[in-house]
Parts: C-alpha cells; structure tokens; sequence
C-alpha cells in the first residue's frame, strides 16, 4: 500500500515536471490565448496548443512512441535491458539510449519494440495520430485538396498575368533559405541546408505546404515552423499594411483597375488540369502537393460531384484540422522547441514574410514599367498567399487611399497565385535538397 | 564546410527563384492559350449567372417573396442531401 | 467438380458452426431487439450487436488474424507447415497453435505472418477495425473528445460542490473491483486484478472510458464489458430509482434546490483548461481520457473555432461509433463471451452501479449534515454519469415527488462530475495495475 | 496468492477512491477560485443572451415575422457554412 | 549549380516521361471527359481519372512504394547497393530487382525497406491510400455498407420472386468467366482462373462488389476492371435497351403489373436479419459483403440510429468514395494497363453485360410461362444491378410501350436483388478459387 | 494445362450459378415465410404515413402555410442536429 502510494506520488506530474514542460505548457496556454482572444487563426492554433499541452504532460508520455516511453518511464530494470540489447554502457542517459536505438539493425530495433511492449509501453496517442496525419504526408494533402475545393480561379484567369505577382512574393521563402544558411556560417545557429529550406517556406505563407515541406526535410523542426507560419499569417494585417506604405506612393495606392472579365465554367474546369499537366511535365516534386489541390479543385468546379467537393470542403478538411493540428502539437516538446533555433525560426519567418511582401509590391511596380495596363501595386502583397488575409488587407488599402477603389478580387488572383507559387517553390527544395543529401 | 553550405544556399536561391519563375511563366502562357481557345472554339451555350437569383417579380407587394424564394431553396437543397444516392 | 462442390459444402457455415457460434449470433440478435425494440443504447448497441454477429459468422473468420484464420480455417498441409514452424507436436489443436505463436520470437512470428498470407488467408475486417480503432486507442479517445464537445460544464460551474457527489458515485467501480478479487480468492472466478479492474470500470457508467481501460488491462473481457457497461446505463431508470427511494425520505425528495447562477463563457473555456493543468500535475495517466475530453469542451466553448466543434459532434463522432461498435462486436467470439466470466461480469456491473447510486446518494445526504445550503439527495444518483439518462432520472422522481420540483439542470452537475470521476478512477486504476504487473 | 490479489484489492479501492477525492477536492477549489477570479477581474463586457433571440417587436400583428427570423438565421447559418474558408 | 540545373533537367517529367505514361494521362483525360461531359458514373470516375493521372507523373512515383521508388528513380549507387542485396546481378533491370524483392525473405525485405528510406525514398501518397483503402478490404466494405443503408428494400419484399430475376442476370458473370478462359485456351489471351473470376464479375455491374472482388484475386487487374464495370454501368442505357427490345415482343413489353403492396417497417427490419442469417448457413464467404451491406441497410430501416445511417450515407460514403477513387487510379500504371489484356476485359465486360441483360429478360419470359401473375419482362434486365440506372432503363422502355405502365418500382425490386445476387457470385467464386490456387 | 482450366472454368461456372439460385431460391422462401409471420403476428399497431404529411387546414387562405410548416420541420431538424447528444 505505501509501496503504491510511492508509486503513485513518484508518477504524479509535480514529481516529474521539468522545467521545460511547464514552460511549454505555458507556451500552449499562450497560443490558446491568441488562437481565442486574438482570433490568431483558430482553426489550426486551438489544435496544436492543447496539443502542446497533452505533448508536455510530464509522465504521460503522450507524444513519445513505446519505445521513448520505455526509455523515459521504464525502470531501472527495463531501461538496463534495453541498454543490454543495445549495446549501450551508461544507460542513465535517456539520449544515448534513443541514439543506439536509432543506428540499431531492424533486427534489434524489433525485439527493442517487442521488450517495450512487454514492459507495457504503447505509442502514446499523439504519436499515433502523428504516424498517420503527417508521417504519411496525408493530412497536408489532403488539407491540401479542401483548399482546392474551396478555391475560385476566376479572378486569377480573368487576370493570368497576376501569377507573375505570386511568383515574386516567394523570393521571401528563398531570401530565408539564404539568412538560415548564413547565420549557420556565421555560427550563430546550426542549421543544415535541409533546415534552411524548411525555414524558408514559412515565407511561403501556406500552411499545409509549410508542414507538409517540414515533415519530410526538418521533422523535429515542424513545430516551431507551423507555430511561426500560422503566427505570421494571422499576423498579416499588422506585418504587411508599413511595408506597402513605404514602397509605394499615394498615387499608386490610388490606380483604378478594370472590371475583371467573366470566367467561364469551362475555363475553370480546365484550369486545373492544365496546371496539374505542367507539373507533370517540368516539377514532379509538386506533384503531391498540386496534384491533391487542382483534384480538389477539379471536384469543385466540374459541377458532377457536388457531394464529394461538399464533404472535401467540410467533414473531410474539419477532421483532418483536427488531427493534423494534434499532430503538430506533439512536436512542441520541450528539448525540441526550447531552444535557440526556435528563436532563429520565429526571426526568420517574419524576415520571410516581409521580404515576401516587398517583392510582390516591386515586382507590381516593375509590371507597370513596361506594360500600359496599370495594376495597383497594393495587391502586389497579397501574392505572398495567406488567403484570404492578405487580399483583404490589400482592399482596406486601396479603400484608405481612394474609398472608391475595391481591390478584393483583383488582389484574390495574386492571392491564389500564390498558393501554386509556393507549391512550386516547396517541390524545387525538396527535389534539390534531396539530391544534395 | 561552411563555404559549401552558403554555396548551397545560393545554389537553391537561384535554381528555386528560376524555376518558380519559369513555371509560372509558362503557367501564363498555358492559361491564356487555353483561355483563348475555351472562348473561341468551346463558348459555353448559356453563361450562368453568377448566383441563382430568385425571380424577383412581385418583390414590392410581397416583402417576404424573395426570402421565401431563398428558404424554398435552401430547402430543396436541404431535401435534396438527404435524398440523393 | 465433385471435389470442388465437396469443398464448397465443407465451407459452408451449416457444416462448421459450432453451437457456440450459433449462441451468440443469437446473443447479437437479443443486442439488435433490446436495442431497436426496447431503445437500449442503440447508437452503440446496433454495431455491437451487428458486429457480434458477424464475428460469429462460421468459416468466415471475420473477426480473426490472417494467423488465427491460417489455423482455424487452414488445411492440414497449412497446418503441418505451421505447426513445424512453431515446433508444436500436436498441430490438431489450433489453441496449442496460437499459443506457441505468441510465444514465439518476432522472427518466427514473421515468417509465420507469411506463411499464412502465401496461403491465401488475411486478417478479417473485423480484426483490422478492432487494430485501428480500439487497439491504437484511437476510437474511444476521439469519441471522448465529441463528448467533451457536446457536455455544457454550466450547471457544474454554478455549484461546483456537485462534483463531490461524482467522486462519491465511484465507489461503485472500486466495490466491484473488491468484489471481482472477492469472488477470485473465493475460488468462484479466475480474475486476475487487472481483470478486476476493468470490471469495476463498468460502475464508471461511461461507454468510452470502459472500453478504453478494459481495452487496455483485459482486452478478452472487453467484448463483456462493454455490453454490460452499455446495457446497464440504458437500464439506469429501473436500476436507480428502487436504491434512490430506500434511501431518501419522502421530506428530503421535496427538498427545492435555488435557481442556478448564470455561468459567463470565459468560465466555460478556463474550466477545461484548469482541469487539463491539474491532470497534467496529479494524474498523468488520466491525461488521455480527460485530454481529449478538455479539448472537445474547448472547442465547444471557445467560439472561434464552430467548424471543427461541429464535426466532432456529428460526422467525426458518428464515423468513430460505426467502427468502435463493430470493433467491440468482434470481441463477441464465442470461445470469448461463452464463460462463466461473463456472468460474473454481468452480475459484478450490476452490482457496481448500485452501489454507485447508493453512494452518491449518501454523499448528498452526508453533505446536508455539514452545510447549510441543502442539496436534494435524489441528484446524486446523477453522479454515477450515465450522461444524460441518470440526470432525468433524478428529475422524474423528483417531479413524483413535488409536481414543481424541477432537478434536471441541477443534477447535470454531478452528471458531468461522473464523467470526470470515472475517467479519473480509469487513470488511477490504470496506474496502479500497470505498476503491479 | 489469492491473499495477494486481496489485498491488492483493497490497496486499490483505498488508493483508487483516495485520488478520486483527493482530485475532485482539488478540483473544486481550483473552479471556485478559477470562477471567483474571471468574475472579479475578467467580467464579461456584455453577458450575451441564452439563445440569439429574435426581436419580437411587432409578433402580435404579424405571426410568422418571429419565424422568419428564426429562419433568416438559419439560412444564413447554412450559406456562411458553404461559404467559409 | 551547373550540377544542381542538371539534376532538376534529369528530374522534369519531360525527360523522364515514357509514351506509356504519357498515353495514360490521356486516358485518365478521357475518363474525366467522360465523367464530366457524359455523366459517366462521376462520383466514381472522376477521382479515378484523376488517380491516374497522378499514378502516372513521370518521376513523382504517387503509386508506387518506397522499394519501388528507390529501384525506378534511385541514382546507380543506390540500385547497385539493393542489387547486392536481393543478388541480382543484372540490377539495370528494375522488373528483375522487384521480382528478386518479392522472392526474397522477410528479413532481407525489411534491410531493402530500410535501404530505400535511408536513400530518401517512401510510399507515393496513392500508394498509401491503396494500402489503407484497398489491401485492407476497407473501402468497397464501407462503400456496401452506405448503399445497404440507402437501398430500400421494399418493392423486393412485395414482390418476392423478382429476386429469381437477380438471379438469372448474375449468368453474365459466369459466362464471362468461360469466355474469359476459352480466350486464355485458344492462347488469345493469358488469363489464369484468378483472373477469368475477377474479370467476370463486371457482369455483376456493381463496383463496389467488383473493386472488392478483384483486390482479392487479381489485384493487376483492378484498375482495368474497376474503370470497365464503371463505364458500362454508365453505359447502360445504351447496351440494354436493344437487347430488351430483341427478345421482347410488344404485347410483353405492354404488360402491366399490379400495385405493389405496402411494406411494413418490421418486415424491412427483419429482411436484413434473415438474409445475413441465411448468409452466415450457407455461404460464409459473402459474408464480408453482404454482412456490411446488411448493417447499413439495418442501421437505415430500425429507426434508431438515425445519426449513424446518415453519416454511412453521407459523410463516410463520400470520404470513402475519394480515397477509392484515387487508389483505384493508382492502378492505372502504365506497364499495367497498357496491354493487350485490358482490351480483353473491356471485350469480355461488355458481353457480360449482355449476357446478364438477356438472362433477366429470358428469365422473366420463362417465369411467365409457368405462373399465372405476369411479370413484365422489361424489368428482368434490371437484374443485373447497376442501381437505379438499370430500372429507370426498365421503366422508360416500358413507357415507350405504353405511356401508362410505370414499371420503376417493379423494376427496383430486380434492381436490388442484382446487388445480392452478385455479392452471392462474389463469395462463391472467392471461395472456389482459393481452394483451387 | 488449358483444358484444366476450361475445365476449372465450367465447374466455376456451374457451381457459381447453381450457389446463385439455390441461394436466392432460399431466400425467396425464407422472405415470404418471414414476411407472412410478420403480417400475422407482429403487425404494426398503426401503419406510418409514408412521408410527414403537414397538416393542410387552412392552405387555401394562406398559401405559404404548407411552406411554412415545411420550413419549421427543416429548422427543428436543424436544431435537433445541434442540439442531440
Ligand atoms: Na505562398
Ligand atoms: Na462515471
Ligand atoms: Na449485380
């Protein structure tokens, strides 16, 4: 009986919090706060903060798989075994345990799991839903599709050349890649060229193609660079309205755009498989990524499925949020995201979108240099995606400067523009990055 | 080591700005042809109006004609959810 | 074509079916009558029902492993092979089988996985639903989390002293653990102290935390469980209300409780989050169940976030009850649910949630001694969960009692109380049991 | 062995009901601290009603104004569903 | 750099892109065309299509699996590494080194799995949905468990005998098998009896039945098969009528038949029960089929589940739809559907088609002869399932006849009993070709 | 080799449709016989109409009564969808 109320009190969260999980704990608090109060992109932020709670419940073990949860909770006696099968002398370091288990031959790592399991540790369950969301690459994508089948290409065929806007606006994504590798060559931080890539895309302002890039080049970065991503998107109305201001004049803020032309259905089923066909020709890297979004939007607009891009569109994208949101929550453990390189993450991802949105306002300025079709150099911005966010900040704008001037669907074309464009960009890494490794 | 990483880092600045470029240029192209050629060779019968406006006949006499022509709709679709195979 | 119209005969389920088998298919159509005639839990009680019968579908090994079916179902070349790969001598029993299966080394078991794909035989869809959906932990988790999104924590906020009257209810789950090691000792029963406490989790009242604890400390006992667990709560309004008038007086059933303060929305959203720290700092291994229950609640109240709020309600919970019902149905194998262990399952659920009624009752009574402001002892019935169906309980007999005595929103209280104290008794038991084993 | 389990029992039941009184104590101070506290410090600027009621100026003349509103919002609900992002 | 541009040179489709592929994009065009601008079965056709256009992007590798990945787009090192593995000398050729994987034993599978990831390589995201969707048996289940839980069954059970009309329409299965080995005898062909049985099931004109069916024994196949019993079933408004009007006279096409008789609930509660019941007695290998098909039509008729029944034929329909869609495309790889086998199976399933058609109507014929109650041989044809086209087929000719003979509901009553009795074909041939193999 | 499976393939064939009648025959009686029990033991108290008919009183005064009560029963069950547990 005292036996067991030793035990009892030894498994008890006081016992074993570590400082580092009640500070994440906070951190979820703090993300719940902004998700609730300050509307901080709630779809995805009230997720991953309860997940980042649950994550750092001390003992629980929840986002560790049965083998981390056999290495952090096991006894004495397990945790010897395991350094017997492993082959490891001090087998009081948690990590050094992890790290053998890691270079073990499958073999091992089997009868590891097995002994694991014997000893009654299981997957927690935000590791299992992690294994199945994002492991598998199948949340983003298919996130990625109900995007799709939420996304009207009209304004963007009424108006193609505004796909030239979305391409500038990704500069952001690789101007970061550019700052993540200096700052490793300065050594101030230690990013890989993987790292960097991942920390790029947050300029991407995307967030399925941000977790999507990041579960496959930077895993155990994920959480820092969704929490950023999603952040900065949420915070488009505050990053983007100064820098538009300042490379702009009033004049410009003041030009008139022609009523855009009618799309028809026919055009906007088409558009789609053209995009996907492109792919297939010169970008297989996006193929996934694009591949998933122009289904989706192919459901949307071919008027034969109404069903299917009804449930793309609700039941289908609401669940995945939900798991997918868990899932990134899991990766806000403590030793991964307390630590300077969140810091060089959250620095990085704002450069990101700054530059991002510069780009988009210079490359508007250099179109109209050279054609007689004048476009408001406002919408230039919203091609760093972050849709709707950023076309809306784009219309309140042009509203300031001229109440008569209503940019929303002229800036919706770069705005979907941009959601290829860092598609692109995100397949160009990973086909360039995993040839390098 | 380092030299090498920011080498990379350049390396995949330029490729990946280039190539965001070049598809999205050629994406331009490919939209306006099919544009083109959807409007020239395939125009749709009868363009659909953009929303399913309710006939707006008696609008004046009947204040609430126009709502009960939305609910009616809202309905049918309503039904028709629960209908369909 | 003799040979083959020879075998199609052997196949047939005339031939094969065992009177076990046939008993519980009935036993799954008595499940399908009380549940569509007599409205006993039909939401779960259809797909247990339905599952039970499909497992028990002779010859079709729905419900089996591609292993177990190799053996049951194999030839005696399938079964030579295996049995010489398992080094068991006599390979008729197909129990002297599939121990010496699980006995063996994940090498062999391998092999022997193989063995049984190369001839012909996969796991049942049953089997593979019961992997995904209750082994994982997945289904009653996910399910706890469209609870938590449909409970209103109001009534418990304005009188939170009711939550005594939820602890109280669970000496239920712990009587009936005593009685399941009384009954062990006595030589009656074979049950193991897990097997108790799983046992004693069906006085909890609450579908998902028994399935997941049984799940996780008895899985054969789980298909029992659950049936015991979801037939008793949908007899709550003839078990209760006997135990409610012995130990109430006629005065005490008059008592008028005062109108419920009205609970603002940020109380409603901090709750979950308070309880989610106190588990994190108590009771890590409650931290799943109330887990995932705090965040159904907090997207229920948050307001930001109505989309995923909806579909864990509806689509996602639904989805997750078609599979858990199926999943729980194929634990209803013959060889399994036919045992005297039944029985005493059946007898010991019984007598648990009486004494949980009994105690919640006494505990209102206990707390009229102490403090001024009176509590009608007919809602601590409430407390043994049963959500909503004991609450209307207390209601009925306490409108039979006073024609204006409206209880139901007061005994919501101890109602959502029994929620939390069952899932806390589950994390409790879980710990214990897991340490002794 | 059997004396074991026995007392294995009652460590549980004693332990089991012991935490769940232990937690639930807990748990009713923190809530009344918790609602003490939002209701001093954070009150709700304008505590929103039950249920969006409708306004029921004119019901007596016209019965079916209240329904109507009842539905606008319903619709409305079912159009911002279809429409949000 | 110069190195960087070549490797993305290598990696564009263009370059990589095969004729095989590139035709199939077209084909997977064409099935979109069909689906979109013909009404081609679109809920099914349109993710398929699309499927296989992602299953055949050159270098994404969607449909493959990691193993495969690694052995089609691995540089030299990498194949030369699984070459030495597997002990294949010859490692130019890809086809060797997967047959050499498939050959080889568990534990050199699992070091060639680790290799290819290792490498950088992992499971195409259609590849995954194949595995979860298809392998696993779980979609077209779920699929049969929505139609169970949309078909009413009560012009079957007022009309018993038309079941007899169900069953003569599944001949075209059988006769398709002969004509499917006949074609393998004369050396046309190279069918196996595996494949002859998958093939033949498209006479059953019903997808779900034929996707499941032929991931059991023919899984090559599945893509051919699926888009075949697909496009027929669209097309059938243009096979059946001649047929009808061939072996109908004018007199026979006027019959008019009674009023159905109205159905009670209880009956149509019960009918699932006895079939499952009946399922379960003699023929345990439809079990998986009917059984699912059963509990949706259960969960529909017993008037209590009602949240359930509407998400099994919403919600969870159309989720399932998407993803067996995509997985079904994921079969349309080029080296497996460009063959002279695919032409054979279009070949052979449109005859089954006809054979299925004629049986119904002859059987109507014969049951005419020796029964008093005429039965309109225009419904027989709507026995061969393909729900509700086939009976509105029925129906329009019977119009066409006689303006005043509504034959709609007398037609489902076939119409229906198409879908058991093709379920029924599916378990038989299941059961006698895995005792031959 | 290739008469064997010719051979395999009539016996497929003759045994899949000799299962295929013998069991729908089976179930032809096996329906009747449930159907005939039903009617004559269990019958049902009162035979549901077969869709929820509103009541039509008064729909010639007021033709967007029958409307309205349609509507009514779309946003009760609408409620009931957001409400149920
Ligand atoms: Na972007
Ligand atoms: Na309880
Ligand atoms: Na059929």
């Amino acid at each position: 009986m005292l036996a067991s109320m030793n035990n009892l009190w030894l498994e008890t969260g006081l016992n074993q919090m570590a400082f580092g999980q009640f500070a994440m704990i906070l951190i979820g608090l703090l993300l719940l706060f902004l998700a609730v109060n300050k509307k901080f992109e709630p779809l995805l932020l009230v997720p991953i903060g309860f997940g980042g709670i649950l994550a750092n419940v001390p003992g629980a073990g929840l986002a560790y798989s049965a083998v981390e949860n056999a290495v952090f909770l096991g006894g004495d006696a397990v945790r010897a075994q395991l350094a017997e099968l492993l082959q490891v002398t001090n087998w009081d370091s948690a990590k050094a345990l992890l790290a053998a288990y890691d270079r073990a031959a499958p073999s091992v790592q089997e009868v590891v799991n097995r002994l694991a399991a014997q000893a009654g540790f299981s997957n927690g369950i935000l590791y299992n839903f992690y294994l199945v969301a994002i492991a598998s690459g199948a949340a983003p994508l298919i996130i990625f599709m109900g995007v799709g089948a939420m996304t009207d290409f009209g304004p963007l065929l009424a108006n193609p050349r505004t796909l030239f806007l979305g391409a500038a606006a990704q500069f952001g994504i690789f101007a970061t890649v550019l700052g993540a590798v200096g700052l490793s060559a300065a050594g101030v931080m230690d990013f890989s060229i993987a790292d960097a890539a991942a920390i790029g895309i947050i300029g991407g302002a995307d967030g399925p193609t941000a977790i999507y890039v990041s579960s496959i080049l930077a895993p155990d970065l994920l959480g820092a660079i969704a929490v950023a991503a999603y952040s900065y998107m949420a915070l488009v109305p505050l990053i983007q309205p100064p820098i538009m201001r300042w490379l702009t004049t009033e004049e410009e803020r003041k030009i008139g755009m022609v009523q855009l032309r009618e799309v028809s259905r026919r055009e906007k089923i088409v558009f789609p498989l053209v995009l996907l066909i492109l792919v297939a020709l010169v970008l297989p890297d996006a193929a996934p990524l694009l591949g998933m979004f122009c289904f989706g939007n192919v459901m949307r607009e071919c008027g034969v499925v109404e069903r299917l891009s009804s449930t793309a569109q609700n039941a289908l994208i609401n669940i995945t949020t939900i798991f997918l949101g868990l899932s990134v929550g899991s990766k806000l453990a403590s030793d991964k995201f307390l630590d300077p390189k969140t810091l060089g993450i959250l620095l990085l991802g704002i450069i990101a979108f700054a530059i991002g949105t510069a780009m988009g306002v210079l490359m508007a300025k250099l179109m109209n240099l050279v054609s007689k079709q004048k476009i408001n150099p406002l919408i230039g911005s919203a091609g760093v995606s972050a849709v709707p966010m950023a076309a809306r900040v784009s219309n309140k704008m042009g509203l300031e400067a001229d109440p008569h001037n209503f940019l929303l669907m002229h800036a919706m074309g770069p705005n979907v523009a941009g959601v290829i464009g860092s598609a692109v960009a995100a397949g160009v890494m990973i086909s360039i990055v995993s040839n390098l490794g | 080591m380092q030299n090498e990483l920011i080498s990379q880092g350049i390396n995949l600045m330029l490729l990946g700005m280039g190539v965001v470029f070049v598809f999205l240029t050629l994406l331009v192209f490919a939209t306006s042809f099919m544009s083109a050629l959807v409007m020239r060779y395939f125009p749709e019968p009868h363009p659909e109006p953009p929303v399913k406006a309710p006939p707006i006949s008696s609008a004046t006499t009947q204040p609430d004609a126009r709502l009960l022509n939305i609910l009616k709709a809202a309905v049918e679709e309503h039904r028709s959810k629960h209908n369909q195979r």
